[in-house]
């Protein structure tokens, strides 16, 4: 049961009743569902929406994004070009003007895509807790402080691959989301960033169909290898939306097309 | 402008006659849609009341089990709660919905007594001040069970080993001594014989959920003189009512049903599953109350769509001609008749489809299972026959090397036919539908198909 | 437990009112302003029957605790007409025979009030997306994305001849 | 990859109305003082536009404008007996009992109007834009209202009418399931045509095409909204819609909410082309026969044909999974 909502104007407030027990909230998509229609322990909740931490900047190739930035403002910031598909991937419009940046790194697959972009983007995270800030990288267990920003830097142009298979074309959670950051040269590829969503419990980092692809051609063959490399690294879950066997049996299909774009 | 479909006038131009009327058949606005795009139409829970207490419902976890006891202090103890009710507190607490029309026996309680046979049940009402109380109470209600084996598959339940979960000792409804409503029309048995092929397929689904976007409920107000007057998205206002006052066991001109404007019904809203309990809390608190489900609820617990499992046999001739059907029909009606006895009925005076078939054996079963009692929903009893039945009419054609749509044609039922179950076809139009339809994909038809008419007696010239 | 005061501007009206912790925007809306357009369909952010628009931008408001839009601008489908002049959308809806049982409806005008207040001249895809969080389960959409290209339309003859009277 | 084109048929009857219990509803219709003619009712509008129909019939049979028509529904303390809005039944019976209790008031109106105009009632026919004249003579008229106030207030007469339908009931012959519970049957047939992606099973509906047979069509526009909101309700429930989606082997991971329960989408809704034929019902409202809820049957197989025309899987378990066509695809790869 709600017993509190506050809405703190900056960081400090708001890691100051964090620390003391109560609950942050973003957009509220995730947590506002379960504390609407079913019993929860006494909760106070601290929205980050007046903390300030609801910007984007872009400086060269470096990109940082306040956690309580929404999906909506990622979308419509052309500088985040390449986000764009990912976000839009993502729930619809009236969610995404909500839901926030900081959200989404808690959302429980099979959502989170813009996690599993984050991932191949080699974000790092910042969070703050009463002992002061730590930086953790995207896709780390995050402990329950209050994420503050995400930072990357943009990935050279053509080399972001991102494809998210779902149930529908628009709003659905994901049935195998994969998300890369491919460079080649003179033909082979020489690094490779994979991650996954939608095959487990948490985003998956693909190291072994990283590892499977760099040093050879970007071809079909050779996604069909890493492919079959990765799926040691799946741990998909039957879920209303696609069963366990289904999601394994078609990720060698979704990292080809998003690989190849075929 | 609204999207209009032609009216093809050239097909039964004597029948149709010279329509001249003053509004039938013109696009007349619709009455509703300015206070639908105002947001002004009222809808039943769109009125505040400043004393409003709240229901709602601690469930079953489990499938099939037996209650040991039920502890209901300490959600009496949350702050805002008001009541609770269990069992004890309906006066009738078995019932059926279509005991109206005399069909029984009453097999379902509104709060569970000993036992709970399905995941969802509900078991014990908690009345607050506060939605957040209510659902706070509800969570707060502990029982104490004795889990029993599950039976989750309609054939399994119908065999002799399964565990008898009904209280009538069978797991299926009893059609006047008989385990299905059957037809049998002419001998299938000979048909089989005498037929050059006989093929058989089994077809399934499974539950499909009305998913009106306005959850079912209603909100139920005590009245100055005494009468309860409920706010409510029924279906059926007076079938509401009248079964309403059977539960609480009060005179019917006690109460008054006012609705008729439903977010999306599709079969969901005629079981009377939210205004009895909310007349007793508003009897026992003399507030008003509103019980409105859940999304969840709506979704896991409010009745779905059967689901059917399907067998067809046919006995089919060289030249297209079906001489013999015999189906086995099983609706999964889950674990309270509600309306399924009378949907499998439907579904066999729907066999076996619009077709004229001389030899025709059906049994459809009305199962009981531990899942989720299943309802009325959009054409229930029809929708999943019809998906197996042309289904097995496009495999046959297919064996046969015949066009789909011929092989229907030649065994489309006309005007004058006998129906499986003994009514005579009137007013028929397969033939015509199949006919435009053809036309309207560029799939031709040979000339004694396109000349053939519902009207003209099979065999005769046309 | 707290209450609190929330003020918002609701159709361009000042209100306050007192929020309860669990006191969403929609039923702030609902039970304490009494504008009963917008819809409690799921509470789960799922259906969009409770769109309205907080400082312009779509939301479902069943999501939004009430009082963490203290000061918001919020606009709902009461305030689309003006007097009886219903909005371009409003009137194709009803023109296009673009609503059934209702309950959608007006969540599904916000949503398309707010994209073609964004893109006045949409492609049905981009309608499409635009309400893809809003669940019908009567029409099949196909209507409601006609009647929302329809009203696109208006607007766009409306706003040249604003532009027309304006050059005269 | 490769999309794999396929296009299924199916045609279907579907019978108005479902009598095991007899199957009444009652309509009650009154003039006002100036002329509105209020129509009484407790029957339930789902949103299939039952109160702007039954305001067609009687607006149509007393021949006056529908803007002098007020329906008043769905309080039982007010409304007749209505059984409900369901099994196809609420335009035929519904209009069926307002056609007759309209038709009782209008013989009242005509005879109130023929003591004013000093003729014989059955001289007089109604114009439908609110006036009853002599027939053949149009400039010899008087208009509703002035009907009205006459027999309020000089004839002393109550301008009013009661309408009921009964479909009397039927017991089924429990040896042979003989039986009669149908009023009248509506056809369809639906062609469709699907895409097939071999690699992922994923079935898309790109284009249904309908063609209804539904006695008289007394709203065109509506009948247009039944036929394409239940189609897309029949391709949902070809592909996508279960509340078990692993029935009936494990009762876990039903959807809770509109996320998990598979609709399609605005993305996902197929073009659609209609044609509708009329063959009215001789017990129908004008002929009109019930479709309310047929028009999501003929879908289903006509997509499940589709997919088989298109790939070579027999799908003979609801909902059409792109798992289920992904596994009947390798099995006939298995094989070859």
């Amino acid at each position: 049961m709600l017993t509190e909502v506050h809405v703190p104007d900056d960081v400090d407030a708001a890691v100051r009743l964090v620390s003391s027990g109560a609950r942050a909230l973003g957009g509220g998509t995730s947590l506002m569902p379960w504390l609407n229609d079913y019993a929860s322990p006494p909760t106070e909740l601290v929205s980050l929406r007046r903390a300030g931490l609801a910007r984007i900047d872009v400086a060269g190739e470096a990109v940082t994004i306040g956690a309580a930035t929404t999906l909506a403002q990622v979308e419509q910031d052309e500088r985040l070009e390449i986000l764009n598909p990912v976000v839009r991937s993502i729930a619809s419009v009236p969610v995404r003007n909500l839901a926030t940046v900081g959200g989404n790194l808690f959302a429980r697959q099979p959502h989170g895509d813009l996690a599993v972009a984050l991932v191949a983007l080699d974000a790092r995270v910042t969070l703050v807790g009463a002992d002061g800030s730590r930086e953790l990288p995207a896709g780390d267990d995050l402990p329950p402080f209050i994420v503050t920003r995400v930072a990357f830097a943009l990935p050279a142009a053509g080399t972001f691959r991102y494809v998210k298979a779902a149930r529908r074309r628009w709003n659905s959670a994901s049935i195998v989301t994969v998300a890369a950051v491919v460079t080649e040269s003179d033909g082979v590829v020489t690094a490779a960033r994979v991650a996954l969503g939608g095959v487990g419990p948490r985003v998956v980092r693909a190291h072994a169909v990283e590892a499977a692809l760099v040093g050879g051609p970007l071809t079909e063959q050779a996604i069909g290898v890493a492919a079959e490399a990765g799926r040691s690294e799946l741990a998909p879950a039957d879920d209303a939306y696609a069963s366990a066997w289904y999601r394994a049996r078609v990720f060698p299909v979704h990292l080809r097309r998003a690989l190849l774009g075929r | 402008m609204p999207r209009v479909n032609p009216i093809d006038s050239s097909f039964f131009k004597d029948e149709r006659g010279p329509g001249d009327f003053t509004v039938i058949g013109k696009t007349v606005p619709r009455s509703d849609a300015l206070g639908h795009v105002t947001g002004r139409t009222q809808f039943f829970e769109d009125r505040t009341f400043p004393d409003l207490a709240h229901l709602k419902i601690h469930r079953s976890p489990h499938h099939h089990a037996l209650i040991d006891s039920v502890d209901t202090s300490e959600a009496l103890r949350v702050p805002g709660v008001l009541r609770v009710l269990t069992h004890e507190d309906v006066p009738a607490n078995w019932y059926g919905v279509l005991r109206l029309i005399g069909i029984g026996p009453d097999d379902e309680v509104v709060l569970a007594e000993d036992r709970v046979i399905y995941r969802g049940e509900p078991i014990v009402a908690v009345v607050a001040d506060s939605e957040a109380a209510a659902l706070e109470g509800a969570s707060k209600v502990k029982v104490s069970y004795t889990v029993l084996p599950a039976v989750l598959d309609v054939e399994e339940a119908m065999s002799p080993d399964a565990p008898v979960i009904k209280k009538a000792g069978t797991n299926y409804f009893v059609y006047e001594g008989h385990h299905a409503r059957r037809i049998r029309f002419g001998d299938v048995e000979a048909g089989f014989a005498q037929a050059d092929h006989v093929f058989e397929w089994r077809y399934s689904s499974a539950p499909i959920e009305h998913a009106p976007t306005e959850t079912t409920g209603c909100i139920v107000e005590p009245k100055p003189d005494g009468r309860l007057l409920i706010h409510s998205n029924t279906q059926a206002a007076f079938f509401t009512l009248d079964n309403t006052a059977l539960i609480i066991n009060r005179a019917p001109t006690d109460l008054q049903v006012k609705g008729g404007t439903v977010g999306g019904g599709f079969g969901g809203k005629v079981d009377v599953m939210v205004e009895p309990l909310a007349c007793i809390a508003a009897t026992l608190t003399n507030r008003p109350v509103k019980f409105v489900y859940t999304r969840e609820e709506e979704m896991q617990v409010s009745s779905p769509r059967a689901a059917e499992r399907i067998y067809i046999k046919d006995g089919v001739m060289n030249d297209g001609r079906i001489v013999a059907r015999k189906i086995m029909l099983y609706v999964d009606a889950g674990a309270y008749a509600r309306h399924s006895p009378y949907g499998a009925t439907k579904a066999a005076a729907h066999l076996p489809g619009p077709y004229t078939i001389p030899n025709v054996y059906a049994d459809c079963h009305c199962v009981y299972t531990n899942r989720t009692p299943s309802s009325a929903m959009r054409g229930f009893g029809v929708t999943i026959a019809d998906f197996a039945i042309e289904s097995q009419m496009d495999r046959v054609a297919r064996a046969l090397g015949m066009d789909p749509l011929q092989f229907r044609l030649v065994n489309a039922y006309r005007d004058g036919d006998m129906k499986a179950h003994r009514k005579e076809a009137s007013g028929t139009a397969l033939i015509e539908v199949i006919q435009r339809a053809a036309a309207l994909v560029g799939h031709d038809l040979p000339a004694e198909y396109q000349a053939m008419s519902s009207s003209t007696p099979r065999g005769a010239i046309a | 437990m707290s209450v609190k005061i929330v003020n918002l501007k609701v159709n361009g009206v000042d209100k306050a009112f007192m929020a309860r912790p669990e006191t969403t925007l929609l039923l702030a809306l609902r039970e304490q302003l009494g504008l009963m357009g917008a819809k409690r369909g799921c509470a789960q952010g799922a259906c969009g029957s409770c769109t309205v628009l907080l400082d312009g931008a779509p939301v479902v408001s069943c999501l939004v605790p009430a009082a963490t839009v203290d000061g918001g601008d919020v606009a709902t489908v009461e305030g689309l007409a003006d007097g009886r002049r219903l909005s371009d959308v409003q009137q194709a809806f009803i023109d296009g025979f673009a609503t059934q049982c209702g309950f959608c409806t007006p969540g599904m005008i916000m949503s398309a009030e707010a994209l073609l207040a964004r893109n006045p001249d949409p492609t049905a895809d981009e309608v499409n997306e635009a309400i893809s969080g809003n669940v019908c389960r009567c029409t099949g959409y196909a209507p409601i994305v006609s009647a929302i290209l329809d009203a696109a339309q208006r607007r766009r003859e409306r706003a040249e001849g604003a532009d027309q009277e304006a050059t005269l | 990859m490769t999309l794999l084109h396929g296009r299924g048929f199916a045609s279907v009857n579907y019978p108005t109305g479902m009598n095991l219990g007899g199957d009444p509803s009652q309509a009650l219709v009154h003039a006002t003082t100036m002329g509105g003619f209020v129509v009484s009712l407790s029957s339930v509008d789902l949103g299939q536009g039952l109160k702007t129909v039954v305001a067609q019939c009687a607006a149509e049979t007393l021949g006056i404008p529908m803007e002098n028509v007020i329906v008043d529904t769905a309080d039982t303390d007010t409304g007749p007996h209505c059984m409900g809005t369901f099994a196809s039944r609420g335009t035929h019976r519904v209009g069926n009992a307002v056609i007759m209790a309209a038709r009782e008031a209008r013989e009242v109106m005509l005879q109130v109007a023929a003591d004013e105009l000093e003729v014989d009632a059955g001289d007089l026919e109604t114009d439908g834009t609110g006036y009853v004249a002599v027939k053949g003579a149009a400039a010899k008229r008087i208009h509703i209202s002035d009907i009205a106030l006459a027999a309020h207030f000089k004839q002393g007469k109550t301008i009013s009418g009661r309408g009921i339908f009964l479909k009397e009931r039927s017991y089924p012959v429990p040896e042979t399931g003989e039986m009669d519970p149908d009023s009248c049957q509506a056809h369809a047939c639906t062609v469709a045509e699907v895409e097939v992606d071999d690699e992922t099973g994923v079935v898309t509906v790109l284009r249904l095409y309908n063609t209804y047979e539904i006695g008289r069509a007394l709203n065109p526009a509506m009948v247009a909204q039944q036929v394409e909101g239940g189609a897309w309700m029949g391709v949902s429930h070809a592909i996508f819609e279960s509340t078990e989606p692993y029935y009936p082997a494990s009762r876990e991971h039903g959807p809770v909410d509109f996320s998990e329960y598979l609709m399609p989408g605005p993305g996902e809704s197929p073009e659609q082309t209609s044609v509708i034929l009329e063959r009215p019902a001789s017990n129908g409202p004008f002929g009109a026969k019930g479709i309310g809820e047929m028009t999501a049957n003929a879908p289903i197989p006509a997509i499940a044909n589709a997919i088989f025309d298109a790939c070579g899987v027999r799908l003979a378990t609801m909902p059409f999974t792109p798992e289920s066509v992904l596994r009947g695809l390798d099995a006939l790869r298995d094989a070859a």
